[in-house]
């Protein structure tokens, strides 16, 4: 039973990963706090249905397409706003995308309505495993199979290429990083997207087994912020880490007192910043 | 001469979680309703005004205050969410106002917060407990284990329909609580199947309902237990699909293809909505027509007058038949508990239920000696 | 009255096994202008940071007038007199000059604290924060806003608010940076002149500046002390000039 | 420029105490609460720097404090109130006390964590009667003298306490404590290295900003006669951070001017499009009632794009 | 005559509304080393800071060898061979010393090699791992001055590279730049410490206001002394 709850645990926890990863990527170097990623997450589910439903298109290819489409919007966003905001306090970028989600999701909710639409795993993906102590949906093990490479061909982009060097520094200084040489602003457009893109692919992944709907990423983002401060902001790896962990924790408060599973990740947020003031994985400053 | 119009005012989620079951489709539902009239009454052109509560209380208090004090409503009109319900029938009662309620669900409205003025009409928690239960009982369904939504709502959900379970002979094996607007279920329901109950009662709404059916059949539990829905709309079916909903059971007041009537009119509401409408929209249209005949049967919007016109008419139309309107407000009307069908069988969109058993009005919502209403028992 | 106003007895300080301090014994005498130098790295604003209290010394103890203060948090330290000013320029931007130098006034007054008294109870500590402006040259600048103004001049005006702390102990990390030839003259004038009656311990490369004001010179190097004394003493030995001053004896080029 | 400010001043308050003769006087309550509420939260953000994610905790809790005293307890509106004034402030107290020692966005989150733990509270507790709300709260009458009953007395009232309020706030800024809290805000380990105990400060700005957001929630949950979750829940700590951004950071009156505005796009949209269509014939502002949010997150974006220092601070660059 | 590197004419610059730059003429020949000297806030950083693009908004012509850069982007014209130095140094916090070194990209051949650059300043070798802002202010600038050196940029803008740097080190800077001249490098110095500028440069140009107010050439150093006293104060 344990053990079982253990493994549930951990397929949430590779949502939260993957959602906190394009958080982190997001606010580590651009410096932005998205708050519009719950939305994109939504989105991605919201693109993946309708490819099925006007176009015939198989979830497989939806996989890589409703990504890359939701990433445009995403690039488009970063053009039209974000790009302008950038030497601000990061409070606006909060609150314009703020603005935005609500925009997208009232707009979505006036077309498609507010209790949801319908999906189903593809074929190949439907049957289950009994694993023993647990029959696992061969679905959900595709879940945690995909979003564990995700975040750590991610993860090895930013820390080990140059590439990641170039985001890093451009986060802090991005017109001396120009300076250089380095075609920063289409970077950041670049990444802005990239990180839409990775909340679009977790969107994908959980079209099937939640109900898509366009509130379904506003009861997320909130749960996603706590994960990605505890791991410490912007730190990509603590991100990953800290998401899997919390859908652990969180699967074992699901057994030992259910009611309070929404509310420990905020009791684990205090007391990690009480003993670890830049989170488990950040760097003090 | 020129009368004033008279005026009624509808408020209810517009836009939040809540918008498919009313919302825009309750409001088109009453304009359908004013035109079926006539459009005007008592030589008083009928004017609706509506406004989206955002499921915030003081908005809808406030709001209807408003509406009362400057714009001279007749009647408030009011929908889902429990706490701007009973807000607002609070703030009608205090300005001797009728508030007519079509989608929350708390049977505080018509019970220990009951007032003269206030009609709940579509449903409450307990037809809904009631229905479901008895009918479950009814087909030798002993065994419950609840996953109940961790609030007010699921608790009073849960208790309601257990009662039923044990007045009946039926045994409850234990329940699980899962936070509002949990996202996963797997877990729970886990810990539901380790319960080996033959039912499982789900004592929550919206979204959460929707994510356990669907959890529910991923992990094979419906091959094990019967889904039992306390609080489904068609709207919440539709969103499961019938491939993971099939078997599942729920309560509803109406259903659109349950008589000829009822499917005249939700075809003509199709034509306007691209969506079939559920009881609450059914509600909506009926209600309206209830207090538009009231008015012209009393010849007056006075509220006491209408009122008591309104008690001692017998319902009778593509809603319900023989329903009536107790002293406490409540409508008592028959309830139906369906099964949604199998994929097979679905012939047409919205095509999803199959009816399992009838349970009258008088045994479907609260009985006066359990009501805490003083309207009631004086 | 002790002679010895600062004494440090093995204060060490190592960043993740990187040893940036390591035993420096350093006696400030009081009313002296003693003056740390060193190469680049050597160790010196750490010195400073350790002994306000910004960092945690690794090892060692910090004595201020006798009374071991190793332990105490940042601001006490500051309560007690002992005063820095920072590398980079420290000042209140968005505050008038005369408000800068105001919130330093402010704590005599005792009611910092006091949310519900009226802001004019302020007004009686402009008279002296004039003085104090003046004392630097910025009174023609009271009522502008910091940020708006030059370089040196925030200079200046960091060190009236460090002057109206009425510090026993001035720290002052490279006054002088940064500063045209004119303000490096203005500055070290002012230093010399409000070092009467205080004590100062400062970080300098500009040697003309060092040669001209400092009565004691101590040398770090990597972390630890390599001499101590007259500016005469320092920059003639050989060590020093190796590491630190040049072929040019610490003469700008 | 001290004149004009007396002046507009002078005209505002004039202005509010003829308002209710033309506007609705519940929604000027409404309007006067929130701006309270922003105020209260600008003199943190504003004054201190300090972002919190939490305030609602304080807003929505003196709430229902204030409702569990008048309605189940006997209390009157005065004493109902003042202790949901020191009820927040213990709360703000215990908030601030594990929150202050983090910085920028780990502070928010904390106060947004507890917040959400106090909102966690309020579901669970059956006196809060959950997501039913908590109904019939009293007016009452004020020492017993003056009947609330009446929408226009309670005005007077709320008016008067607003006022207090706003005036305390200035009072605070303008203190010698504000002068030091400025200070901090501006540059923090300078104001160490003077010798003051920044932490001490940061804690009293949030108990004071916290004991304000008390007050204007309990004085909110009178006049509405109910508290529900949705004054706990973050979406409201959202809120008045909107309200507060939109009228203009550390300005006295961008609270004001960014709840009159939400205020009025969550009552009036609806209207609004009516209006719209009638005027230029275009049915399709009709629907605008229903889309707040769309209308809300555009605005957002068209402030955040164009009026970055919030509509007062715009205002005042001008001039 | 030998080509031109930096070609600057009437050129004009803001930062948001305030005007810095009223009209700024000068030009550098391929090899040359200037010093652009004045009074603080004379204008003389925003010069550098215009070259690339980096200020608000700016007018007239700059040739960077040979091609107009007025409408173009900064990341291009620091492509055409630019290496900048800037006043505040720009070290990044996030990256380690090794990380900040590698970081600008590689814009042409010939710059110089790691262990060439670590030989030049062992101070970096030593602190390589350290994040870059742990660094102590002069080992910043040694940094700051370290890093463009790989990229192969044959125009170098420096802005007071001196600032903060004991003496010993200044008389190293002081070899590089002259062995950099040797090399065949463009030089721009923003000095404030004239005894060492006046040693490297082919030429000074005095900055007062936004304008170039004096030029004096390497052999009017004597000559012009009086000037140079009057506009500087040395
Ligand atoms: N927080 C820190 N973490 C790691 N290393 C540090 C830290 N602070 C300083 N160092 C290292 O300690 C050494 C001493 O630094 P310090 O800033 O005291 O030098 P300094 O003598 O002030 O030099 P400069 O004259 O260049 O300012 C340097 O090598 C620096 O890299
Ligand atoms: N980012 C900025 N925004 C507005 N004004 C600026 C900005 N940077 C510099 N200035 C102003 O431009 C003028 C010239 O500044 P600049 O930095 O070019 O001077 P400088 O000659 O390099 O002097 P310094 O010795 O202080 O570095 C100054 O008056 C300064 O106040
Ligand atoms: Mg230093
Ligand atoms: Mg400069």
């Amino acid at each position: 039973m344990l053990l079982s709850q253990l493994l549930l645990g951990l397929v949430n926890g590779s949502f939260y990963a993957i959602l906190s990863l394009g958080l982190a990527v997001i606010f580590g170097l651009l410096n932005v706090i998205n708050f519009s990623h719950g939305a994109m997450f939504m989105l991605g589910a919201i693109v993946t249905w309708m490819g099925g439903q006007y176009f015939g298109i198989n979830y497989w290819a939806m996989l890589i397409l409703a990504p890359l489409t939701v990433g445009l919007v995403g690039i488009i966003i970063e053009r039209l706003f974000l790009k302008h905001l950038y030497h601000l306090d990061h409070l606006y970028g909060l609150l314009l995308t703020f603005g935005l989600t609500l925009f997208i999701e009232g707009i979505l909710r006036s077309i498609y309505g507010a209790s949801g639409l319908s999906y189903s795993a593809p074929e190949l993906l439907s049957g289950a495993t009994d694993l023993g102590f647990m029959v696992l949906p061969n679905y959900r093990a595709w879940v945690v199979f995909s979003s564990l490479i995700v975040c750590f061909a991610t993860w090895y982009v930013i820390e080990k290429t140059s590439l990641g060097a170039y985001l890093r520094a451009g986060t802090e200084n991005p017109k001396l990083v120009q300076a250089f040489g380095v075609n920063f602003p289409l970077m950041t457009t670049l990444t802005y997207g990239f990180g839409v893109a990775l909340a679009a692919f977790s969107g994908v992944l959980a079209a099937p087994i939640i109900q898509i709907s366009p509130l379904m990423g506003s009861n997320l983002i909130i749960i996603v912020f706590a994960v990605v401060v505890i791991g410490g902001m912007g730190s990509i790896m603590g991100s990953i880490l800290t998401g899997l962990g919390l859908g652990l924790i969180e699967g074992l408060t699901k057994v030992f007192y259910p009611q309070a599973s929404n509310t420990v990740v905020f009791v684990i947020m205090v007391i990690v910043l009480l003993f670890r003031p830049a989170g488990l994985f950040g760097r003090e400053k | 001469a020129d009368q004033p119009p008279l005026k009624i005012g509808f408020i209810t989620d517009m836009s939040g979680l809540y918008a498919d079951i009313d919302g825009q489709g309750g409001l088109e539902a009453m304009k359908m309703a004013v035109a079926d009239f006539g459009g005007s009454v008592l030589g008083r052109k009928i004017e609706i005004i509506s406004a989206d509560h955002q499921n915030k209380a003081e908005i809808a208090a406030s709001k209807a205050r408003e509406w009362i004090d400057q714009d001279g409503v007749s009647v408030i009109f009011g929908g889902t969410n429990s706490g701007t319900a009973l807000a607002t029938s609070k703030v009608a009662a205090e300005k001797k106002r009728i508030y007519i309620n079509n989608g929350a669900g708390t049977s505080a409205l018509t019970n220990e917060q009951c007032t003269p003025y206030t009609i709940h009409y579509t449903y409450d928690t307990i037809a809904l407990a009631n229905g479901s239960a008895n009918g479950m009982l009814d087909k030798g369904y002993k065994n419950w284990y609840f996953l109940t939504a961790d609030y007010a709502f699921g608790y009073a959900l849960e208790k309601d329909a257990s009662n039923v379970v044990i007045a009946g002979g039926g045994k409850v094996l234990g329940n699980v609580k899962h936070p509002l607007n949990a996202s996963d279920f797997s877990s729970y329901l886990l810990q539901a199947q380790s319960s080996k109950a033959q039912v499982l009662g789900l004592a929550n709404a919206g979204g959460d309902t929707i994510n356990s059916v669907k959890a529910a059949n991923e992990f094979g539990i419906t091959k094990t237990m019967k889904l039992a829905g306390l609080l489904v709309f068609i709207s919440d079916v539709h969103a499961i699909g019938p491939k993971n909903a099939q078997g599942l059971l729920a309560t509803t007041a109406w259903y659109w293809d349950q008589n000829d009537q009822s499917r005249k009119f939700a075809a003509r509401f199709f034509e306007k909505m691209r969506r079939m409408p559920g009881m609450v929209q059914a509600g909506d249209y009926s209600s309206t027509m209830t207090y538009l005949n009231a008015v012209k049967a009393a010849g007056t919007d006075d509220s006491d007058k209408v009122m008591a016109q309104l008690r001692k008419t017998k319902i009778n139309d593509m809603f319900t038949k023989n329903g009536y309107i107790r002293k406490d407000g409540t409508m008592v009307h028959d309830m139906y508990l369906y099964e949604v069908k199998a994929p097979a069988d679905v012939k047409s969109p919205w095509d999803y239920y199959k009816l399992v058993s009838t349970l009258p009005g008088e045994k479907a919502f609260t009985i006066p000696p359990d009501s805490k209403c003083a309207l009631l028992n004086k | 009255m002790q002679e010895t106003i600062l004494k440090t007895i093995g204060l060490g300080k190592t960043f993740k096994g990187f040893s940036a301090v390591t035993d420096v014994n350093l006696e400030v005498a009081r009313g002296s202008i003693h003056t740390l130098i060193g190469p680049n790295g050597a160790g010196k604003t750490t010195c400073f940071n350790l002994l306000t209290k910004f960092l945690e010394p690794s090892s060692g103890q910090i004595l201020f007038n006798g009374i071991d203060i190793t332990r105490e948090a940042p601001a006490e330290i500051a309560r007690r007199g002992v005063i820095r000013s920072f590398q980079i320029s420290a000042i209140f931007p968005n505050l008038t000059v005369l408000e800068n130098v105001r919130i330093a006034l402010q704590r005599n007054l005792g009611t910092e604290l006091h949310f519900w008294k009226s802001g004019r109870s302020l007004e009686r500590l402009n008279s002296r924060a004039m003085g104090f402006l003046e004392e630097v040259g910025l009174a023609d600048f009271a009522n502008e806003d910091a940020v708006s103004l030059a370089y040196g001049r925030k200079r200046a005006l960091e060190i009236a608010t460090t002057l109206a702390m009425e510090p026993e102990l001035m720290l002052l990390d490279e006054p002088t940076q940064g500063m045209g030839h004119e303000d490096v003259e203005r500055v070290t004038e002012l230093i010399k002149r409000v070092a009467k009656g205080r004590t100062i311990l400062m970080v300098e490369h500009n040697m003309k500046v060092v040669a001209s004001i400092a009565d004691t010179i101590t040398v770090l190097q990597r972390g630890e002390v390599l001499a101590e004394g007259s500016y005469g003493e320092v920059s003639r030995n050989p060590l020093v000039m190796e590491a630190y001053m040049g072929s040019h004896r610490g003469e700008a080029l | 420029m001290k004149l004009l400010k007396n002046l507009l001043l002078i005209i505002l308050i004039g202005a509010a105490i003829v308002a209710p003769l033309y506007a609705y006087p519940i929604f000027l309550m409404k309007i006067l609460c929130f701006a309270l509420f922003a105020a209260a939260f600008n003199l943190l953000l504003g004054y201190t720097g300090l972002l919190s994610f939490g305030h609602a905790a304080f807003f929505g809790g003196a709430g229902y404090c204030v409702g569990y005293l008048m309605r189940d307890a006997g209390f009157g509106p005065a004493g109902g109130i003042i202790c949901g004034v020191l009820f927040a402030a213990t709360l703000g107290a215990l908030v601030g006390g594990l929150a202050i020692r983090r910085q920028g966005i780990y502070f928010s989150m904390i106060t947004l964590a507890l917040a959400q733990m106090f909102y966690f509270i309020c579901l669970q507790i059956p006196l809060s009667g959950g997501e039913d709300g908590f109904q019939g709260i009293p007016r009452g009458e004020l020492f017993g003298l003056l009947n609330l009953q009446s929408d226009l007395n309670l005005y007077y009232l709320v008016l008067l306490i607003v006022l207090g309020g706003f005036f305390f706030i200035n009072r605070v800024i303008s203190s010698p404590f504000g002068q030091i809290l400025k200070a901090i805000k501006e540059n923090e380990p300078r104001a160490i290295s003077l010798g003051y105990k920044v932490n001490l400060f940061k804690f009293l700005a949030f108990v004071l900003s916290a004991s304000i957001a008390g007050l204007a929630g309990g004085t909110q949950a009178i006049v509405f006669g109910f508290e529900t979750l949705s004054d706990v829940h973050w979406t409201m700590s959202g809120l008045v951070i909107l309200m507060t951004l939109l009228g203009g950071v550390g300005t006295m009156l961008g609270p004001l001017v960014g709840a009159t505005v939400i205020v009025l796009l969550e009552h009036k949209v609806g209207e609004l499009g009516s209006y719209l269509t009638q005027l230029t014939g275009v049915a399709w502002f009709n629907s605008l009632g229903e889309s707040v949010t769309i209308v809300t997150g555009f605005i957002f974006i068209i402030c955040v794009m164009s009026f970055r220092r919030g509509l007062v601070g715009v205002f005042i660059k001008k001039n | 005559m030998s080509t031109l590197a930096l070609g600057v004419d009437n050129l004009q610059s803001w930062y948001g509304e305030s005007h810095i730059l009223h009209g700024v003429n000068f030009s550098v020949s391929d090899g040359e080393v200037v010093t652009l000297l004045g009074r603080n806030g004379a204008g003389r950083s925003t010069i550098l800071k215009t070259i690339l693009g980096l200020t608000s908004k700016r007018t007239g012509s700059i040739l960077v060898y040979g091609k107009e850069t007025i409408g173009m982007p900064t990341y291009q014209i620091a492509h055409l061979g630019i290496g900048y130095c800037p006043e505040e140094r720009g070290i990044f916090a996030s990256l380690s010393t090794e990380e900040n070194l590698l970081l600008p990209p590689q814009i042409a051949k010939g710059g110089m090699s790691l262990d060439e650059i670590y030989e030049m300043f062992p101070n970096l070798y030593e602190r390589r791992s350290s994040p870059g802002t742990r660094l102590s202010g002069g080992e910043q600038q040694m940094l700051a001055m370290a890093r463009i050196l790989r990229t192969g940029a044959r125009l170098l803008l420096l802005d007071e590279i001196t600032e903060g740097l004991a003496p010993v080190i200044v008389e190293k800077l002081g070899e590089v730049v002259s062995k950099l001249r040797v090399r065949g490098y463009t030089i721009v110095l923003v000095e404030q410490n004239f005894k060492f500028a006046a040693q490297l440069a082919d030429r000074h140009y005095v900055v007062e206001g936004g304008l170039i107010v004096e030029v004096v050439e390497r052999v009017e150093l004597g000559a012009k002394a009086d000037v140079l006293n009057g506009y500087l104060g040395v």
